[in-house]
């Protein structure tokens, strides 16, 4: 297990999620991409952690934690309050304003 | 490194063997104590004192018929009741259950299977995963019971784990280790955390009876008004499996109690086993008190109870337990 | 210790400001819920005075990742302006809408925090960090108005084109941590000057952080989320969003690009000036098209980020100078007319933030028609109004540091700029109404559009005052 | 990582085992489905429609207060194991990081998150 | 007497704030407005007669920090140019006012707030010394000119509103970063960085030429289009035919000549070199706006179209007078501004006050109103003769020197510009014949003669334009010095560059 097979893991999730963001157009899904994105991410800080032997990686992760908390705390909510108005989760149906 | 691997195996496979066993007598004592306890005998046919009583069970859960309603979300349905189960045996590779060693080639091995820096953390993390396996099977079974159980209990235990994490903030701070081990070993020489940490464990015990889905927190499978909540459609093995996860949990609960709060493997004198055995025993013996004792409470009341009265004490235990610690030290 | 506690105090001041407006909120009844910001609009210059790098100090804190120095300041002033226009300019329209709820003032309030440690990170954690703590209190904002949709799509885009931009800054920003071992600004630029810009890895890094950022600016072709959150979110929320973030991110780039790219400047300029060049133009010919003045102002808002960018791609002290003067000034004038945008109303034929329902206003809101006329003239950038004095600044940046080509294209696109500006004048003053609008004006709204025009009048006259706040030392 | 290993083959075995005691009865048991057996229990009626509505809300703020609230008790594991090192500024921080969550708390309650009536 | 420039720049002002805030009726904010002008002409008599005509330095010079930390000053004061500039923008300011109290009929107070704006920034722009201030003038010009077209104007005022903003604009803008190169460039070459025009000007020989042929063209382009030069001036059609009279006035009077101020102010003395290497452009281009302007007014329909174009046709003869760099060319151009903006503001506003009465500017629709009409018509007859340069009138002497000093520099090209002289008779008289005499248009019997209120306002410009035609060294008087020290200044970089 060398650095390279980490960096390769996470470059394929990272783009599994990015790509997940781009083609898929249900708005959970394309937040849980979103989620994917930022543990490849985290596997990516692991990794140069470990093989830098530093900790702030690490430490980098906790943030990264929280904050995707905090957005799916959000994130959901907006999702939800979407729903009361309009029943869909489909984000092509967002197109109130177009221009 | 090879017989490394091999003592591993065998030490999970002993310990797995010896959980169902427990498990399974878990049941058999329940019936017996609560029998007792309301002046009746509980089962008597099926071996002495009924004690093959759990056997037949589990016999009869096998060879009942595996009924998959029609409208069911099926790998989700299937998939389920495993999360509900592995998560609450695996949590067992982390408990010290005793600082006895064996002496294989030379070499000094540990009884228990493996002590990691980050343990409670780890055992958090898995009964997390737990709730996982709650609300998929009642999303999974598309009824309206299942749905009802598996949300309220969801949001009950995932309330409770708030409190419960609190709470171990406390002992954590004394002991300065997330290690299981180290936190009782942090015990051998001093204290029980029972007492300079005594609100924590009043807090601990109640969330984890919660966290367990165990009376009088049992609202998920209240059998008078969701008949029995987030499995109901489930039968035979997969039905046992939640059974088996549940008792494992409160095994995993009463062990972390053990050791966070009683000492773990510590006692004045004799093998360190019979000690954590003995307290862990006592305590699921408690579990068994309180379902006996208390009534069931209303779902508001239990929101209440966890939300606005264990967190904010929670929240000053760990406040109050930090400045001391510093003003002392 | 004491330095730690010091270098974060603005911050740690407005935390425990934005604790108190909770307590407030939580304790005033439902109709007097502006009373919360106003509060806020207290507490905050408290904090604005209280924070004045005297003598231009500057405190490193936390093991050098945060900085306090006068360049933070400068922002924080500007998000501070922004925080209260926006605040007495937004009472009005909420009420209108019945959602004047304190929720939005703290909100808005504790977004600020994290801008203020966005301008002030001189470490990719701590930005990383502020940019969050900004950018979910903006999701909400934008989807702020629940019952209306436009407000719940405006939010969702916002998030998951915002969740999906953040993420990819962390993926540049996990690269930089792994191969230079450090996420401290100084010691980027110091494996920078050592080893060249050759592993790619970090250029692949930077410029996928550099994205991220750009996100956070709308910069093209970055920008595609912005019309639609700008168009559908509350108005003053609107006014809130093109400003205040659009400067914390500018603000966490100039500081980035200051002491990290240093040492690489010039390989960065193409990056930027064609980031600046796109910008602009994109902007400006999308704005020509638009027929809703909030649409408009949202790609205007996508082209002035790009006059910002000039001032980055200056790469001097001039030009970072530059785009703090520049993110003042545009906060005077942008949520001036967006909080005069906020109360237009017209019974229901047309959106009522359509260029038609400006048509005739002039005469019958003479001193409202005024006040949007110099808002529309400063946002294109005539003298001697504060947006002229905000572009020639820019403008004097790119000249000074050779990049005359990018200063030109820049001058082209105000012209263009100028022509949607002027729309809405010719609307108001030369068109005559189709439609019944109504503007009621209470005082509030008057007085937040008052501070915005007097300010935009003052800057454009006496820019010496504010010019002097942006003047910070280099590091 | 030799600490991780037998928690992986603890993984392991578990889902062994459940995957095990699932399917041995597969052999045995008897499989006689009919309508009404595989039909959802509702009371013993035909099943009324699908079970998969909406559901009452606070549900999910529950879920939304524990997603902060946990992760905010994450950020007090480190801190607590590593109190001794951190000493005073660390406890002051972290004072200052639970006051800024009992505002949060509070707030939450007084907006009638924590009510389930 | 120090800060009359100051004054005149800011009475303005303050009469706008105080109409904007008292007025209560058109009327009153009209009356104001007039009073407000007039005192603003009586306060330029005492700079006119305490300017000392010896000098060729700045006078009554003002000069405060402003934005220091760019070195930008409030800087002001008047040269033998300039004066005569600021003379002309309040006289016809305060005619134009007086002029557009029947004409103006709706939202009566913001046209006379615009007025006055535009008559503060306009003195702002001669009085300047500054780069940045000059600038700021010069643009601030706009705003009020825009709305002065574009709500109080004619038929298709949107579209002229938003073309002269834009093309006036566009020019404008290149200026800017002229103005700032300039500012980098003389503060790397004297480590003094400065806005101040004089210090600038000072230096103008020495800067590089290529850096020299970037400004020159940079300003050159800002005002050409304000001139506006042959293929710049199709904003200046529209805008004049689609201003109120008001507008036209100060159009053609004030604001085309700041194109031609800012070529003698900045392209010759900051760019002496470029400009002797642009000769040629800028002279054939004079020569094709004189003829091709004099031509395209020929054909026109509309009056105040055919006005519109002779200015082009005029303004070229300025042109030409400045890049022929010898005192007479440069006298006539500065005497022809003068003229031009009198005669033509003049012309404008007797269109206007027709105007007023039929509603049709067509030529086609007049005829024979001679007889109906007799002092309007000869009123009209004298400006119509001043404007093709009658001698004893103030066109003439302008055009004769720009055409005296043309033949020294470049034979050809003021050959052709004295063509352009007979081409100016024959349409001006042409549309004269047609207008006044002919048969009687049935339409027009009921056209009232002009009111006292018109003539008062006219027998001023009547005046100017026999003194300016009798007597011209009232006025060149002003600017021997300053001209002098400017063609000395460029005969010795084109020594220099021989």
């Amino acid at each position: 297990m060398t650095l390279q097979h980490y960096l390769a893991l996470s470059a394929i999730i990272f783009t599994i999620g990015m790509t997940g963001v781009l083609v898929r157009r249900n708005l959970i899904v394309m937040f849980m991409s979103v989620e994917l994105m930022l543990n490849a991410v985290n596997i990516n800080l692991a990794a140069f952690s470990k093989f830098l032997n530093a900790l702030g990686g690490q430490v980098f992760i906790v943030f990264v934690m929280a904050v995707a908390a905090a957005e799916a705390a959000v994130g959901l909510a907006l999702i939800i309050t979407l729903f009361k108005n309009k029943p869909t989760v489909n984000a092509d149906e967002l197109n109130t304003m177009n221009g | 490194m090879l017989v490394e691997l091999i003592f591993v195996v065998i030490k999970i496979l002993v310990v797995i063997t010896v959980l169902l066993l427990g498990v399974a007598y878990m049941t058999w004592l329940e019936r017996k104590v609560i029998g007792h306890m309301q002046v009746r005998l509980g089962p008597t046919h099926v071996g002495w004192k009924g004690l093959l009583q759990p056997i037949a069970d589990g016999l009869k859960l096998v060879a009942k018929e595996d009924i998959v309603p029609t409208m069911v979300d099926k790998p989700v349905y299937i998939i389920a009741p495993l999360l509900s189960l592995i998560p609450a045996l695996s949590a067992f590779a982390v408990i010290p259950f005793t600082n006895a060693t064996i002496n294989l080639f030379g070499k000094e091995y540990h009884l228990y299977i493996t002590d990691i820096n980050v343990g409670l953390l780890y055992i958090l993390a898995l009964s997390s995963v737990g709730t996982y396996g709650i609300i998929m099977s009642g999303w999974a079974s598309n009824s309206k019971y299942a749905l009802l159980g598996s949300l309220r209990s969801s949001a009950q235990v995932i309330s409770y784990e708030t409190a419960m994490g609190l709470s171990l903030v406390g002992p954590i701070l004394l002991a300065g280790t997330l290690s299981l081990k180290g936190i009782t070993e942090a015990q051998t020489n001093g204290l029980w955390f029972i007492i300079p940490q005594f609100v924590a464990f009043v807090i601990y015990l109640i969330s984890a009876v919660a966290e367990t889905n165990r009376a009088p927190f049992d609202l998920p499978e209240a059998e008078t008004e969701l008949v029995a909540g987030f499995h109901v459609e489930y039968s035979s093995m997969k039905f046992a499996m939640f059974f088996l996860a549940e008792y494992a949990n409160m095994y995993v609960v009463s062990s972390i109690a053990t050791i966070v709060f009683l000492g773990g493997w510590n006692g004045p004198f004799g093998p360190s086993f019979v000690w954590f055995a003995a307290k862990v025993l006592f305590l699921m013996f408690f579990y068994l008190w309180l379902r006996a004792t208390l009534p069931r409470l209303r779902f508001d009341q239990l929101m209440t109870l966890g939300w606005k009265i264990l967190i904010p004490i929670a929240l000053v235990n760990v406040v109050v337990t930090s400045i001391v610690l510093y003003a002392i030290s | 210790m004491i330095s730690n506690l010091v270098s974060i105090m603005p911050e740690l001041l407005m935390t425990i400001f934005g604790l108190v407006l909770i307590a407030i909120d939580v304790m005033t009844r439902k109709n007097s819920k502006s009373g919360v910001g106003y509060f806020g609009i207290f507490f905050i210059i408290i904090a604005v005075l209280a924070s004045i790098p005297v003598g231009g100090f500057k405190i490193f804190g936390f093991g050098q990742t945060l900085v306090w120095d006068m360049y933070s300041f400068a922002f924080f002033c500007v998000f501070a302006i922004a925080y209260i226009l926006t605040t007495i300019g937004s009472v009005d329209y909420l009420r209108e809408r019945d959602i004047l709820k304190g929720e939005f003032y703290i909100i808005t309030y504790f977004s600020i925090v994290g801008m203020m440690f966005m301008v002030s990170a001189t470490d990719l954690a701590v930005l990383y960090a502020g940019m969050e703590t900004m950018a979910i209190s903006m999701y909400i904002l934008a989807g702020f108005e629940k019952k209306n949709l436009k407000s719940n799509e405006a939010g969702l885009k916002y998030f998951i084109i915002g969740a999906f931009s953040s993420a990819i800054f962390l993926f540049g920003l996990s690269y930089i941590y792994g191969y230079t071992g450090t996420t401290k600004y100084a010691e980027i630029a110091q494996m920078i000057s050592a080893n060249g810009l050759n592993n790619f890895n970090i250029k692949l890094g930077m410029v996928m952080m550099l994205a991220g950022l750009a996100f956070k600016i709308s910069a093209v072709p970055f920008h595609m989320w912005a019309p639609d959150v700008y168009n559908g979110a509350p108005t003053p929320a609107t006014g809130f969003m093109t400003v205040a973030p659009k400067a914390a991110a500018m603000g966490a780039i100039v500081r980035f690009v200051w002491i990290a790219l240093e040492p690489a400047a010039a390989q960065w300029q193409l990056f930027f000036s064609i980031l600046a060049v796109l910008t602009m133009t994109y902007g400006n010919l999308v704005a020509l098209a638009q027929n809703n003045v909030k649409r408009m102002l949202a790609y205007s808002a996508i082209s002035h980020a790009g006059y910002m960018l000039i001032g980055v791609v200056s790469m001097n002290e001039l030009g970072y100078q530059a785009i703090a003067f520049y993110t003042m000034v545009y906060a005077f004038m942008n949520i001036g007319a967006f909080t005069i945008l906020s109360l237009m109303k017209n019974k229901g034929i047309i959106e009522d933030e359509r260029l038609e329902s400006f048509a005739g206003l002039g005469k019958k809101y003479p001193i409202i028609s005024l006040a949007m006329l110099i808002f529309m003239f400063s946002l294109a950038g005539i003298p001697p109004l504060a947006g002229f004095m905000g572009k020639f600044y820019i403008f004097t940046s790119a000249i000074k540091s050779g990049v005359i080509w990018l200063a030109i294209v820049g001058v082209i696109n105000s012209v263009i700029a100028c022509y949607y500006y002027m729309r809405v004048t010719i609307f108001m003053y030369f068109k005559e109404p189709e439609y019944e609008v109504t503007v009621d004006m209470k005082a509030a709204s008057f007085i937040a559009s008052l501070i915005a025009v007097v300010f935009v009048l003052v800057i454009g006259v006496f820019p010496s005052f504010f010019m002097n706040i942006v003047k910070f030392m280099i590091v | 990582m030799s600490g991780y290993l037998p928690i992986a083959l603890m993984l392991v075995v578990a889902a062994l085992i459940g995957i095990i005691s699932v399917s041995v009865g597969f052999l045995i048991r008897p499989r006689k489905p009919e309508k009404v057996k595989l039909s959802v229990y509702e009371c013993g009626m035909p099943e009324f429609s699908d079970a998969r509505q909406r559901y009452n809300v606070r549900f999910y703020v529950i879920a939304m207060l524990f997603v902060i609230f946990d992760v905010e008790t994450v950020f007090l594991f480190p801190w607590a194991v590593s109190f001794d090192v951190l000493g005073l500024f660390g406890l002051i921080e972290m004072i200052i990081f639970i006051i800024i969550l009992v505002f949060g708390y509070f707030y939450a309650w007084k907006k009638g998150a924590l009510e389930w009536a | 007497m120090e800060n009359i420039l100051s004054i005149l720049i800011f009475f303005p002002v303050v009469a706008a704030v105080f109409i904007m805030i008292f007025s209560k009726s058109g009327k009153f904010a009209m009356w104001s407005a007039f009073i407000a002008s007039v005192i603003e002409f009586i306060l330029t008599i005492p700079l006119m007669t305490n300017f000392d005509k010896g000098s060729a330095g700045m006078q009554f010079v003002e000069r405060y920090y402003w934005i220091r930390s760019l070195n930008i000053d409030y800087y002001l004061g008047v040269d033998g140019i300039s004066i005569l500039m600021v003379f002309l923008t309040t006289f016809l300011s305060a005619i134009a006012i007086l002029g557009s109290f029947t004409y103006i009929q709706k939202r009566q107070k913001e046209f006379y707030v615009s007025m006055l704006v535009l008559e503060a920034a306009m003195v702002g722009v001669f009085c300047a010394l500054d780069f940045f201030l000059f600038y700021i003038f010069w643009e601030a010009m706009l705003i009020p000119m825009y709305l002065i077209i574009g709500v109080w104007g004619g038929q298709r005022r949107i579209y002229a509103a938003v073309k002269f903003f834009l093309y006036t604009l566009a020019g404008s803008v290149f200026m800017m970063l002229a103005i700032i190169a300039l500012y980098f460039k003389y503060g790397s070459m004297t480590g003094e960085y400065t806005f101040d025009i004089l210090k600038i000007s000072a230096m103008g020989a020495q800067f590089p030429l290529g850096f020299q042929i970037i400004v020159f063209l940079a300003f050159f382009f800002g005002f050409a289009i304000k001139v506006p030069m042959f293929p710049f001036h199709t904003w200046l059609p529209d805008a004049h035919v689609e201003a109120p009279t008001a507008g036209s006035v100060i159009l053609a009077g004030v604001l085309l000549k700041m194109g031609t101020y800012g070529f003698l102010r900045f392209c010759l003395p900051i760019t002496p070199i470029a400009s002797i290497k642009f000769v040629p452009l800028v002279a054939i281009l004079s020569v094709i706006a004189i003829i091709y302007g004099g031509l395209v007014a020929m054909v026109q329909e509309d009056v105040k179209k055919l006005v519109a174009y002779s200015s082009v046709s005029h303004m070229g003869f300025v042109t030409l007078g400045i890049y022929a760099f010898n005192q007479s060319g440069i006298e006539g151009g500065i005497l022809q501004m003068f003229n031009h903006g009198i005669i033509t503001g003049a012309l404008f506003l007797l269109i206007g006050l027709i105007y007023e009465r039929t509603h049709t500017r067509l030529i086609a629709d007049y005829g024979g109103i001679a007889a109906k009409v007799p002092v309007y018509a000869t009123v009209f007859l004298i400006f119509t003769m001043a404007s093709v340069a009658l001698p004893s009138m103030g066109g003439f002497i302008g055009e004769f020197l720009v055409l005296v000093g043309a033949f020294k520099a470049f034979p050809t090209y003021a050959g052709l510009a004295a063509l352009g002289v007979i081409v100016s008779a024959v349409y001006m008289l042409w549309m004269y014949q047609r207008v006044f005499f002919q048969s009687v248009n049935p339409n027009l019997h009921h056209l009232d003669d002009m009111t006292v209120r018109e003539v008062f306002y006219m027998i001023p410009l009547i005046i100017v334009v026999f003194w300016t035609g009798m007597y011209p060294e009232t006025f060149t008087s002003y600017m021997h010095e300053s001209v002098k020290a400017l063609v000395e200044q460029l005969n010795a970089v084109s020594v220099a560059m021989k």
